[in-house]
């Protein structure tokens, strides 16, 4: 994800990603698991290890429980991932004793498109049968959409991307009738967050519609609602994305990804 | 992450609780008779005890009382024959009837399969012109819905209250490790609303993340890790102590009568405080008189990435 | 099993159940592999092996593969079979991917209660909700009948025990109605040959049912019928059950059950 | 016990059928490219590809004409972007269409539990509320018969006609055994009717039989073991050579144009003779630099009980 380098204001200049890492971090304090994806998601999880969740273990769907990665992974297969990891299985008990089971706290979901109630597009753009683009399809996210007590979403916004109608519903998210997703019975209470180069969006308890919460330093509501294909419901507490902290950056600099490869 | 370690006595006392469906898993292979013991001198009450093959183990667990039923594929004591104390329950209902739930061996493995995986149901090729199912309502038949239209069978989940097992080693998280035969604990465990993982050694977390292949039950589904040596007495654990024959043989005897049994009962687990105890009370000789030479298995490399 | 020692006219003496171990080693010739329960079949795959049958893999329930034991099992969960075998695998894979996909050619399989049509009985004498005599149960009896590609049945005979009726159907073997056996779609063919202290019995293609083929030195067809409760029928080439060859007897008594456990 | 060792142009051709359902199995490590490289190098056509993430490996094998089908759940260059060569033919039907069938990874894997269980249908509680379903008409939802009436989608068995899955060892009988990530091989393997086992090393039945637990694959399901050293390049085995992540990347251009493409299969397949020929070409320096540290497993002891 390329995006331009910021000012805090104060000095401090970190980049959109840096801030985007940042702000999804915070969201696992005290989570315990977290299903694991490449690129983004993994470093997230690497700096929460580091902060606001010292307990949580990694797990990626390719069968790795609990591992500790010596470089950054480069895939969710990555042969670093396996070696001193806690316990590596089959995919079939990964997918069937942890996750169908409701074992998996924390996962991380992003998409092509994307609506109001979180359902992600990670199938086609046009036409399923002839399709404009073919993106690579489910893998786990339609079950990891199900059994994952809560998913966090992760994506660049655009408005063909934060779409009013998906071209494609490959992983559920909310129904738009709370009483109906509470008797759905899932393991998983579905997404909880979004996380954007611009904002970052909970769900309303009531409506299950995502909800502007807070907006990055220097982001107005214009770019926001310019990069979204629906007008959206606003917390009446909006706030500003809190920035990155000092502390936040070095670990992310020094430690995490001193490459800059993600967080550049 | 905070240590689950705890001894046996507080393990049982928190985690298995009267009225309860208790597994203690293991084919042959590692059953945690301690744990079963504990669970006498605890006098816990009303369990339904779930096993592919009540052993010796529950034959004493329902000699002490413990039991009001029974969940099982095959109910004998392997190699030598009956298990007295239960037989007399279901033929006499002395001194009070007991409870059956039966199924096939396969059968009981896809009902802790599907209690692992959160399935309502698992499809199993069996039961077919079997009385088995006219005595267990539980298996009904289905009909695949593809072109085929075979027939199987489905069993419902098994999500025990509590599931015992013993591992030949875990951290004091739990990540548990076993080698040799692995009868069906980790779907037992994963079952399980609760579970005890009792182990001949504690070892640190990097003996088990040297080798994560081997771990078979994870400690994000442990609740309390026991370290108990010698745990699975009669039963053996591959590469520590062989099984003891001789008591196998021996309960035949005890079991026959009612009143040998309660002495049994009496003289080895009411009458002693501990799992510790039972192992100096047989003594040092008897242990070694178990113990395997060595086979090691060699190691593998998995390669440091960094 | 205790029976009387023989002596085959011609000087060797050898005991019934070497006999019937004997007998039924050679019923395995040529086959690959074997699910083995204790006691004597046991002993008959491992005579089998040395003998008719070098390729045999050795498979028990308690998931090993290829087994090499070093000391007469005492159970099918004896440690000694998985030092040194093949595979080690959970129960599960056993049922599931062995045995249920019909890779187990042959398996034993034994009763207290069998009829004409190979129907075996291993669970109560009496009424099931009140028996008479509790027994094990099917363990994995049940589905071995139904995926094992032959069966092989050694029973004692008795009136009690080679019944007009079982008390209960643990483990299904022929219908009586051919037609019906092979459209039932199952990889396992039913019993072929039950071997007993008396004689050895085949089923017959046209009806399913058991019959009589050889009789042990010194039994008369008199004592066959004595100790069943149907009236045979009887293969039209019925012939005398071959004595254990002086190799065999060596074998059994010095390599594979110098203790006499099961062969005396 | 005859040994199944071949050479892989003779595994290949004699298992290898036009027109076959193949599965190359593996999920990010142990992909089988040698494999993919032969059935390219003779030229193999109509096969229908199974696989849960066709990798580069069936882009190259699209791009070289031998598929008219994929079955897959996750479509892309993993840690990269697109199949270039896929894609095309998706979306454009350049030179020809190419027929897919799509499920998530929980129903590929479902997909091949089935199959290797000789089950009709495999319940899974995915595909709720999603499209998935509508696109394929083989998940179809299902009723448990239990009183919480609890819905499931299943799938149908997936039995490939070959199955090809790379381990790190095995003996002339084709006994596999895998360490680090273990994917679908197990199941792909058991599911199928014939089993082509690639290794890097072939070693004495002794060393599987020193640690039973760690055999992945047993040689009863196997055809042809093949010794074929670094035959997973660009893909990684676990302890012997990293994941060849330039040559992900280097990929995306190459399948980016036909023209590209082809010329690769021309110096890189076509042009070889065989997979030692690839890895001679690539140079020592190249195997040096992906060569791992060690980390050994340490070493467990079975126990010797005679």
């Amino acid at each position: 994800m390329s995006v331009p380098s910021s000012d805090d204001g104060g000095g401090t200049r970190y980049s959109k990603n840096e801030l985007m890492i940042a702000a999804s971090a915070r969201l696992l304090a005290g989570v315990e698991n977290c299903f694991v994806g490449v690129g983004l998601p993994n470093i997230v999880c690497n700096l929460a290890q580091r902060t606001v969740a010292p307990e949580l273990q990694l797990v990626y769907e390719s069968g790795v429980f609990g591992a500790r990665p010596r470089r950054l992974p480069l895939s969710i297969g990555d042969p670093t991932l396996a070696t001193g990891s806690t316990a590596v299985t089959s995919m079939f008990e990964l997918f069937a004793f942890y996750l169908q089971a409701g074992l998996i706290d924390v996962a991380f979901l992003g998409g092509a498109q994307i609506d109001r109630f979180g359902n992600l597009n990670t199938t086609v753009i046009g036409d399923y049968a002839q399709p404009k683009v073919r993106l690579p399809g489910s893998g786990g996210a339609c079950e990891i959409a199900i059994h994952a007590r809560k998913i966090l979403v992760i994506m660049r916004q655009a408005e063909r991307s934060f779409v009013e109608k998906l071209h494609f519903r490959t992983s559920p998210g909310h129904s738009g009738d709370p009483a109906h997703d509470r008797d759905r019975g899932w393991s998983g209470s579905g997404p909880t967050n979004v996380v954007t180069d611009l904002a970052t969006y909970a769900f309303d308890e009531e409506t299950g519609e995502m909800t502007l919460r807070t907006m990055h330093p220097g982001v107005g509501l214009e770019d926001v609602r310019a990069n979204m294909a629906w007008e959206p419901r606003v917390a009446p507490d909006l706030a500003e994305t809190p920035r990155p902290t000092a502390d936040e950056l070095r670990l992310l600099r020094e430690e995490l990804d001193p490459g800059r490869i993600y967080t550049k | 992450m905070t240590s689950k370690v705890a001894p046996m006595r507080e393990a049982v006392a928190d985690l298995v609780r009267d009225g309860d469906t208790v597994a203690i898993e293991g084919f042959t292979h590692l059953i945690c008779f301690a744990a079963g013991h504990e669970i006498i001198r605890q006098r816990k009450r009303d369990l339904t005890l779930a096993r592919m093959t009540p052993d010796v183990v529950y034959d004493q667990m329902v000699g002490a009382g413990v039991a009001r039923k029974l969940i099982f594929s095959w109910l004998g004591n392997p190699g030598v024959g009956s298990l007295h104390a239960v037989r007399r329950r279901i033929e006499d209902r002395d001194p009070a009837p007991l409870e059956i739930e039966e199924y096939s061996h396969f059968g009981m493995v896809c009902r802790y399969v599907a209690g692992a995986s959160n399935l309502p149901f698992f499809p199993i090729r069996s039961y077919y012109e079997s009385d088995i199912p006219e005595v267990n309502p539980k298996i009904v038949p289905m009909t695949s819905p593809y072109d085929d239209g075979s027939e199987v069978y489905v069993v419902p989940p098994l999500k025990p209250d509590v599931t015992i097992v013993h591992a030949q080693r875990a951290d004091r998280e739990g990540n548990a490790q076993i080698w040799g035969l692995l009868g069906c604990q980790k779907e037992a465990a994963f079952a399980a609303d609760r579970v005890i993982v009792v182990v001949e050694e504690l070892v640190d977390g990097d003996v088990i993340r040297r080798d994560p292949n081997r771990t078979v039950i994870p400690g994000i589904v442990v609740d309390a890790v026991v370290e108990e040596p010698f745990a699975c007495h009669p039963s053996f654990a591959q590469g520590y102590y062989d099984r003891d024959n001789a008591f196998y043989l021996a309960w035949d005897a005890i079991a026959r009568d009612p009143a040998t049994l309660e002495a049994w009962l009496r003289e080895w687990v009411h009458g002693l405080d501990s799992h510790a105890d039972y192992v100096e009370k047989w003594g040092a000789e008897h242990w070694a008189s178990l113990r395997p030479g060595p086979a090691l298995s060699g190691e593998v490399d998995y390669g440091s990435y960094a």
